[in-house]
């Protein structure tokens, strides 16, 4: 039966110790009894307890037998135009991820944001989002944002506050502001630009500053301002050094969806896939997706692209011998690659690496001809791009200088994420004045003496730029919850007053920068669509300069700071959706580790979980290690923006603060990091701690070759019932109408986690914290299942969506005493939870494990805010009651009755779109009618890479995947 | 007086049978009046034995323990126990198995020993059919309490709703509920039926009108005739014949519990037998856990001789080698099977994570009964006692390894889990062993603990009664 | 209570094979009216009286009317009440079927079982004027009764007591109405 | 032995059991009759509102459409509770002093709104949506009676499962033409069930069951 035609390269594992099967790695996996799970609410008192009991006999007696209570109703009282009850309305605007637009179409239901998702029409999201996105809807009703103005803590208001500000301006009139400073994060808003540029006139001698904890400044230095902008669907190999454009990048959603595309294979006529060759030092989601991956120190990352330069030409004198193997092999390899497909490849290099490699990147690619072809010059999105680490040096100074009399602080948290070095918390002391503009009230706002609670950019007005230029007018959805005054609103207090609304002021600026005969036609239609048209400035020919490359190749550690692959540099630490998130390949959540290399622990005798004290540059913290296949041998990452002093509820104290350690001279990565075991240990909350495979079959992949050659590999792993082996009728129920059917294609999924969080935001899914995730009880609908195969040093890295199958024979159903779980006669595994009583039994017999239950009151305990974040349209489930992936039956009938109302219609294909699959950047899910042969998700399920995970149990899954394939150098057959 | 029948000076002797086992039923020289004054007198006597205070004051501790976990279970929700996705079953189904084998006993000795004219069922029929009600009633609150909205178990009947909804009756849940409901409700008839005469024989002891009207109204006006005679036997007898494949149902219908599941570990064609094996097994040695004490407490060596507990042990270990056996051919079918998850569940069963519970496990149900094989151990209350104890346990363990080990790593190795017991999983068992002992001691204390009428036959017929 | 009137005479016995052989002269003797006493159910008694037992008909119909009852409760539920597709099984699954069909025969046949042999022999009767005889009480210990009752055709005092003491009883009692 | 009971305790025991027999029964009885009666259901129970408004008054006097009112009831779920302004478009004209009128007069200057107590409330597990039922027939009479010849307003519907199942298992008995949806006096003909059918398939109704599929009302 199980046996696996490739079984000897396909054994599949997920963690260091259990390929080494340790004692250790025994213990750890075979700790029957986890720590406490006793459970005991401290809160309660005696009293309240008795009172309780009496009330629980009664609830067990008489909670079925209580009627309904009445209910309010509150019509308005001037209906708007526009809102029909009942009926949720769109708008276009933008979120931004590091200051970059992404075009996002927001749902409203009544006024209320209760989704995002991607705007199609926009260049850097093509329909798509990432999680950030997806769980920006949920910072909107975040209880723990600033409510109010604050002075010194003490609540004030935007009126005793202009007063004070214009005090302090009259003094900077007479100087030219040499005493004032602003400093702000990365910035594409044109409308802040120029803003800035008044400010810049009114007040000659005023700085204006920058820090960005994820800065992109050393592309900028490179390039000298605009970023290029890549056509990776041309380019058919792709060398990355280090960049994660498929996950942590302004483009990312373009980028994956133009790489998915190209890597598209159904059938075998015609079949092609570019291939990527990546060199990073810690896995990366664009790591998992290459066919050739090194795990090399950063810091050898400049050695390797010159090695590979010098393999193609353009520079000398490099010894290769300096690398150690496979590394030449690598380069070897990736050059030949390289140079046959001059004009169809691409090197790219990540943010983290310094000016001069990307400077070699350029020099490579103007060698083969992709500039032009798969590689366009950008245009300048960042307003004044400069190099913010000395920028923030510099205002450092100046502050220490007692320079500053009046600092403006234009979001971010430098207190917490600025270099440790420079120390600006205590520089921030000696400004006379500083003002402090967020979200939340945070670290720094603790040290400013006025806060001002911004208004989230669903409340409020504004700009920005995509990666490629392209601007948006961020317009609001809702009226601001509390206090929330824009940056624009701030700034424009600076440079004129009386204040006008942001929308005026954003209004204006772009009837000064577009104007046209009938401007408010154009307006609207900008708003309506989320994208201005191209008005087609003049590109910025990239400047190219031949850098020096040094052959580095230190030895001893090497510390690597990442952002946070859930909450990025912290500024989401109090989105719970985020927090709870399983981070790629470890499945961590409500936390960070110190991650380490198998070898490197195994050298130090370091386990999962021991407690490390890192020291860097005469700083030390302790952080617990997590140990990761494919991390380079001496390197050890740190993910920033975890251990929060100052974050509200969700975000207080989670992890630790890796900033701790950051330096200036070393951002993203350094020499001289020392490490000592301190004995101590910690329990990590993952969603997955067990992690062999097993010589399973649940995850096949191939190579694209192996599929030419034998297309049906994946189908034939294991032995499939037929349908008529059944002593039942095989057709008691024939599905007529609708056949609604799902497909991944493992081939596209990169594994980042945005169909988790579209899932949780469409589908009212509760968090549940560290502890219960801890003891099994998270509560995503849809999962990430990540697989390692191959070497411990060099494991390809797989990832596989998981949710609910609607197996045609569902095992759930039969199992269930009261029929809570049934079919409908369109092949949907219902739950109805208000029929559910809990036996947790259909859980029991789901092969998949993809039903999540209620073990408590979830939903009760909400904020008022929260609690308008819901969705309408998706019952919120109780206490007790199982539940779990519907595909979305809310959208289907949705779509139903627009087509029925519609002269009764047929849905048409790709009319109903779950809410994973819309979110999904490389459109890996495909969900459609399987009874329509001409529908995508039949044509999908026609390809023979299409099987069903344990289809042999004969549950007969709607859901099924399309094998993964890699498209391996034949040179390279090791790696 | 709870004194016994014997005067102190004189010791029962125990008449052998030819093979060498004790074979009488009786004491010696033991006439009706005896037995009817050394059965009633316990209950009809004025103040217990200080023993039964102090286990009933246990008992009571016990309770009110299960009273409190169960309060705070339905103020908090079921997420107080250890219970969590993959293993969403844990305590309450192992103590729902566990107490519903344990009844099993009582009808297998009433019942089915009543059918096989077995006469040492005669002393301790009406404790093991006590036993059995109690038990089940402890079994029968554990689904209840372990749904997650328990105010609604209700929707588990047929019955006209405002939904137009009914009971899915493929789930064995719902086979379960009839099962057990059924089986609670003849285990009552069977016993309120064979109590009747015996509360005559009481209403006719009794001295204290209170006693004589409590008695009086329970027996019925039963008046020993012919006609009750002959009807009462015919019902027992009719009773005992449903009962017999009823209790062989039950706890068939509680294995499919699992073997209908999927799962590997439950998926097995050998439950229902192995699973009836196992009921009886434990039910036994529960039986004897209460019998030797109550024998020595109230000093009915001469109804209870050496012969009940010889038999019982033997039924017991008999039982156990079945059990046994079952482990066995699990183990090789997994391996014959030739399929990975089966294989992985019994390789993971047995040195996995709770792997050392398995063992455990082997030693209770497998290894310490061994020592039955000796008669000196058969017959010797103390050990006996000891070897039962342990059964007892094992066969709890034996639900655990089922339903936990098979449960936390299934087929996708993503999603595999463990599994911690809370405090309160602990308060919910010993909490139900409370209301078991409970009711236990309160039936001792008030109802005739040894069918008076059918010990009569045997003093009618001496032949009967040392019959081998 | 009416002096006049008696419910009947009894004689009281030793043994049970006293009583039985009492049983069987009585009834060859034409007597029908009238019961045995024992402290346990002796064999052949009730037959040398002859009653008759028409318990065990009852039974088999209670069981099997139960038994088809709940059957047809499970197929109409499934296939005309709510049809709906439980994990593509048919309708009307019927092994699923069988497990609660044969609890329901058995309880329904113990239910009649019981409520018939108590019924039949007239109980719940907490009076009866044999409780008037002050030795009866040990009908539940060792002694053993034979009344025979006033209102059979064949009694008449004198020759009825003559017939008891022919069987030669411990002794014999008038029982009062 | 002496008796321990009277004669008159044989009596006595037969009725305390058919006593017990019959109080279990009642017991049964009684709890679905609570259940299906207005204490629960809240049919034929009008409830004080804020302004006692008459459908009958409106509907039936004024000869106002549906529609006027409920705006969205042929394109959204829900069929619209009027805003204040639609009120006064009419009464800023007539009874502008009424006193019942307060309410809705201090909701338009203090711009609070008037809160209606719901009186045809579906359980928050159960998706219902008027556009698709007005648009495949059923009219506003069929669940909400009628409403003409209410002086306050009522619920004619219990609203349970049981109810709803009835016309989802057998629409033909209840769908009306298009241009008899807002006809409140309509009820069905001798030949309702032919109307039906033909209403069935001139709109599209799928009757092969989807309609008693839990998903059709549960997400």
């Amino acid at each position: 039966m199980n046996t696996n035609p490739s079984g000897a390269m396909h054994e599949y594992w997920r963690s260091l110790e259990e390929r080494a099967r340790t004692p250790e790695f025994e213990r750890w996996l075979h700790a029957e009894f986890p720590a406490a799970a006793e459970e005991w609410v401290s809160e309660i008192h005696r009293r309240d307890f008795l009172r309780l009991m009496g009330a629980s006999v009664a609830l067990a007696g008489l909670g079925a037998c209580t009627k309904q209570p009445l209910e309010k109703i509150a019509p308005y009282v001037k209906q708007p135009e526009q809102i029909v009850p009942g009926k949720p309305l769109h708008f276009a605007t933008a979120t931004t991820f590091v200051g970059y637009a992404q075009g996002i179409v927001v749902t409203s239901h009544e006024g209320r944001p209760t989704k995002i998702e991607g705007n199609p029409e926009h260049p850097a999201s093509l329909g798509a989002t990432t999680v950030w996105a997806q769980a920006d809807v949920l910072d909107l009703y975040d209880p723990d944002r600033a409510q109010a103005i604050t002075k010194a803590g003490q609540i004030s208001t935007w009126d005793d506050f202009l007063p004070e500000l214009n005090l302090a301006l009259e003094r900077q009139q007479q100087t030219g502001g040499s005493g004032l400073r602003i400093l702000t994060q990365t910035i594409t808003s044109p409308t802040l630009g120029r803003q800035l540029a008044d400010f810049a006139k009114k007040f000659p001698n005023a700085r204006w500053h920058q820090w960005d904890p994820m800065t992109r400044q050393n592309i900028h230095i490179a390039t000298g301002s605009g970023e290029h902008i890549y056509n990776v669907a041309a380019a058919s190999v792709i060398v990355s050094f280090n960049s994660d454009f498929l996950y942590l990048h302004p483009a990312a959603l373009r980028y994956a969806r133009e790489f998915a595309s190209a890597r598209q294979v159904r059938q075998v006529k015609g079949a092609r896939m570019n291939r990527l060759y990546v060199a990073e030092p810690t896995p990366t989601i664009t790591g998992a997706s290459a066919d050739h991956r090194i795990a090399v120190a950063a810091r050898d990352i400049e050695m390797i692209a010159a090695t590979l330069a010098q393999g193609l030409g353009l520079v000398e004198g490099i010894d290769p011998t300096l690398l150690a193997d496979p590394i030449p092999k690598w380069i070897k390899a990736a050059a030949r690659d390289l140079s046959a497909n001059q004009g169809r490849s691409m090197v790219i290099a990540g943010e983290t690496q310094p000016p001069a490699v990307h400077l070699l990147v350029q020099k490579i690619n103007h060698h083969l001809g992709n500039i032009g072809r798969t590689i366009l010059p950008g245009r300048q999105v960042v307003a004044n791009p400069l190099d913010q680490t000395e920028s923030v040096r510099a205002l450092i100074r100046d502050m220490n200088n007692g320079a500053v009399d009046l600092l403006f602080i234009i979001g971010g948290n430098p207190v917490f994420d600025a270099p440790v070095d420079l120390a600006f918390a205590t520089a921030l002391g000696r400004a006379k004045l500083c003002v402090h503009h967020s979200l939340h009230t945070n670290e720094t706002s603790l040290a400013c003496h006025w806060h001002i609670p911004a208004a989230h950019f669903l409340e409020s007005w504004s700009d920005a730029l995509a990666f490629d230029g392209t601007p948006t007018i961020i317009q609001p959805l809702i009226d601001p919850l509390y206090a929330g005054v824009t940056a624009h609103e701030l700034i424009e207090a600076v440079i004129r007053q009386p204040v006008r609304s942001a929308f005026e002021i954003v209004r204006e600026s772009w009837r000064t920068a577009k104007p046209s005969l009938d401007f408010d036609f154009d307006w609207r239609r900008a708003l309506n669509h989320g994208v201005v048209p191209q008005a087609s400035e003049e590109a910025i020919a990239a400047s190219i300069q031949t850098g020096q490359s040094r052959a580095l190749n230190q030895s001893g550690l090497e510390i690597l700071f990442r952002p946070d692959p859930n909450i990025l540099d912290g500024r989401y630490a109090n989105n719970s959706w985020l927090q709870e998130m399983p981070q790629p390949f470890t499945k961590i959540c409500w936390d960070n580790a110190a991650i380490v290399s198998p070898q490197l622990a195994k050298q130090e005798a370091l386990k999962t979980g021991d407690v490390v004290e890192l020291e860097f540059r005469g700083k030390k913290i302790a952080a617990p290690v997590w140990i990761q296949p494919g991390q380079s041998e001496n390197s050890v990452t740190l993910h920033f923006g975890n251990g929060r002093k100052e974050a509200g509820r969700v975000g207080r104290n989670v992890g630790f603060n890796a900033y701790e350690l950051r330096t200036a001279d070393a951002l993203w990565f350094g020499e001289g990091l020392t490490l000592r075991k301190t004995g101590s240990k910690h329990e990590f909350a993952t969603t997955q701690h067990h992690h062999a495979i097993e010589g399973r079959h649940m995850f096949r992949a191939g190579t694209l070759a192996q599929f030419s050659t034998d297309p049906n590999f994946a189908s034939r792993m294991t032995e499939v019932p037929k349908r008529n082996e059944t002593l039942y009728n095989p057709d008691e129920f024939k599905n007529a109408g609708y056949a609604w059917g799902m497909v991944i294609d493992l081939n596209a999924c990169i594994g980042c986690n945005a169909c988790t969080i579209a899932c949780q935001a469409e589908n009212n899914i509760p968090v549940v914290g560290k502890y219960q995730v801890s003891v099994g009880r998270e509560m995503q609908w849809i999962r990430i299942d990540s697989y390692y195969n191959g070497s411990a040093e060099a494991p390809e890295l797989n990832h596989q969506p998981v949710p609910c199958m609607h197996c045609e024979h569902a095992p759930c159903e039969l199992v269930c005493p009261v029929g809570a779980t049934v079919h409908d006669d369109e092949g949907l595994n219902l739950q109805v939870y208000n029929r559910c009583v809990g036996t947790r039994y259909c859980s029991n017999n789901c092969p998949y494990k993809v039903r999540r239950f209620n073990f408590f009151e979830l939903n009760s305990k909400l904020s008022a805010s929260e609690k308008l974040g819901k969705n309408p349209d998706v019952t919120v489930r109780s206490r007790g009651v199982m539940e779990k992936c519907t595909y979305c039956l809310q959208r289907i009938n949705a779509a139903r009755h627009v087509a029925e109302l519609d002269h009764n219609r047929s849905i048409r294909d790709g009319e109903v779109m779950p809410a994973c699959a819309q979110a999904c950047p490389t459109e890996a899910i495909i969900f459609g009618d399987i009874n329509n042969s001409n529908s995508r998700v039949s044509e999908f399920k026609r390809s023979p890479l299409n099987y069903g995970m344990l289809a042999e149990l004969n549950t007969r899954p709607r859901t099924t995947y399309l094998a993964k394939l890699r498209n391996p150098n034949p040179e390279l057959a090791s790696l | 007086m709870s004194a016994g029948i014997i005067p102190p000076d004189e010791q029962v002797r125990t008449r052998l049978s030819p093979l060498g086992y004790p074979s009488n039923l009786l004491g010696p020289r033991v006439t009706y009046a005896d037995v009817n004054e050394s059965i009633s007198s316990i209950v009809l006597c004025d103040r217990a034995p200080a023993q039964w205070w102090v286990g009933f004051a246990v008992a009571f501790a016990l309770l009110m323990i299960f009273f409190l976990a169960v309060s705070w279970l339905l103020i908090r929700g079921i997420g107080i126990w250890g219970v969590n996705i993959p293993v969403a079953w844990g305590f309450a189904i192992v103590n729902f198995v566990w107490w519903i084998g344990i009844g099993h006993a009582g009808t297998f000795i009433s019942a089915i020993l009543l059918l096989m004219f077995q006469n040492w069922r005669t002393a301790i029929n009406r404790l093991a059919e006590a036993m059995t009600l109690f038990a089940v009633a402890c079994a029968g609150l554990m689904p209840l309490l372990h749904l997650g909205r328990p105010w609604v178990f209700f929707w588990l009947l047929p019955y006209p709703d405002t939904m137009g909804m009914w009971p899915q009756f493929r789930s064995p849940l719902v086979w379960d509920v009839f099962a057990v409901g059924t089986y609670f409700t003849v285990s009552i008839l069977f016993w309120f039926l064979g109590l009747v005469p015996d509360l005559a024989t009481i209403r006719d002891r009794a001295r204290r009108v209170w006693q004589k009207k409590l008695y009086g109204f329970l027996a019925l006006g039963w008046r020993n005739s012919a006609d009750h005679w002959q009807r009462h036997q015919t019902a027992y007898l009719l009773l005992a014949g449903l009962a017999t494949p009823l209790v062989l149902s039950v706890h068939s219908v509680v294995s499919l519990d699992f073997a209908v599941a999927q799962l590997p570990g439950w998926h097995s064609t050998i439950f229902p037998p192995y699973f009836v094996a196992g009921a009886i097994y434990s039910g036994f040695a529960m039986v004897l856990n209460i019998v030797i004490p109550v024998r020595k407490i109230y000093h009915l060596e001469n109804l209870i001789t050496e012969r009940y507990l010889n038999n019982m042990a033997n039924v017991m270990f008999a039982t156990g080698l079945m059990v046994s056996y079952g482990y066995f051919i699990e183990a090789f079918m997994s391996w014959y099977s030739g399929d990975i998850f089966e294989q992985y569940m019994m390789t993971n069963r047995a040195f996995g994570p709770y792997g050392w519970i398995f063992w455990v496990l082997m030693l209770c149900n497998v290894l310490v009964p061994q020592t039955l094989w000796s008669r000196r151990i058969r017959c010797n209350p103390f050990p006996l006692f000891i070897v039962a104890f342990f059964v007892n346990v094992g066969m709890w363990i034996e639900r655990f390894v089922i339903v936990v080990t098979s449960l936390h790593r299934d087929f996708i190795p993503s999603s595999w889990g463990s599994y911690a017991p809370t405090l309160w999983d602990w308060a919910t068992l010993f909490g139900s062993v409370g209301l078991f002992l409970m009711l236990l001691f309160l039936f001792i204390r008030f109802l005739p603990m040894i069918s008076i009428s059918e010990s009569r036959e045997l003093v009618a017929e001496p032949a009967k009664a040392n019959a081998l | 209570m009416n002096e006049a009137k008696i419910f009947g005479i009894a004689a009281e016995f030793e043994t049970h094979e006293q009583l039985v052989r009492a049983a069987k002269n009585a009834y060859a003797h034409g007597f029908r009216k009238m019961d045995g006493y024992a402290p346990f159910p002796v064999d052949g008694l009730a037959e040398a009286l002859g009653k008759k037992n028409r318990l065990p008909l009852f039974v088999l119909c209670g069981g099997v009317v139960s038994g088809l009852g709940g059957y047809f409760m499970e197929w109409f539920a499934n296939v005309v009440s709510y049809p709906i597709n439980i994990g593509g099984r048919p309708l009307h699954s019927w092994p699923a079927f069988i497990p609660i069909t044969f609890e329901l025969t058995v309880f329904g046949a113990a239910l009649t079982a019981f409520v018939f042999s108590l019924g039949l022999s007239g109980l719940p009767k907490p009076y009866h004027p044999m409780f008037n005889l002050s030795e009866f009480e040990r009908a539940s210990q060792d002694r053993f009764f034979l009344c025979i009752e006033a209102d059979d055709k064949r009694f008449e005092e004198e020759s009825t007591r003559r017939f008891l003491e022919s069987l030669a009883p411990l002794r014999i009692a008038e029982v009062p109405q | 032995m002496a008796q321990i009971f009277s004669p008159r305790s044989n009596v006595q025991a037969k009725v305390i059991i058919v006593a017990t027999i019959l109080l279990v029964c009642a017991g049964g009885w009684l709890t679905s009759a609570v259940w299906w009666s207005p204490y629960t259901t809240y049919v034929n129970v009008p409830f004080d509102q804020p302004v006692p408004f008459s459908h009958q008054h409106h509907v039936a006097g004024l000869g106002i459409d549906c529609r006027y009112c409920h705006t969205s009831v042929e394109t959204s779920s829900f069929a619209g509770i009027p805003a204040t302004e639609t009120c006064m478009t009419c009464h800023s004209q007539l009874w502008t002093e009424a006193l019942l009128l307060a309410p809705v007069r201090a909701s338009l200057t203090s711009n609070t709104s008037l809160k209606w107590t719901r009186v045809y409330d579906l359980p928050d597990f159960a998706y219902f949506d008027h556009s698709i039922h007005v648009r495949k027939g059923v009219g506003c009479s069929t669940c909400h009676g009628r409403v003409d010849q209410m002086p306050i307003t009522w619920k004619t519907q219990t609203l349970y499962m049981k109810w709803c199942l009835e016309c989802h298992r057998a629409p033909q008995n209840y769908l009306r033409p298009q241009n008899e949806i807002y006809h409140m006096a309509w009820h069905p003909s001798k030949d309702q069930t032919a109307l039906g059918r033909q209403l069935i398939a001139q709109n599209h109704i799928d009757t092969s069951g989807r309609l008693t599929n839990c998903s059709t009302c549960h997400r």
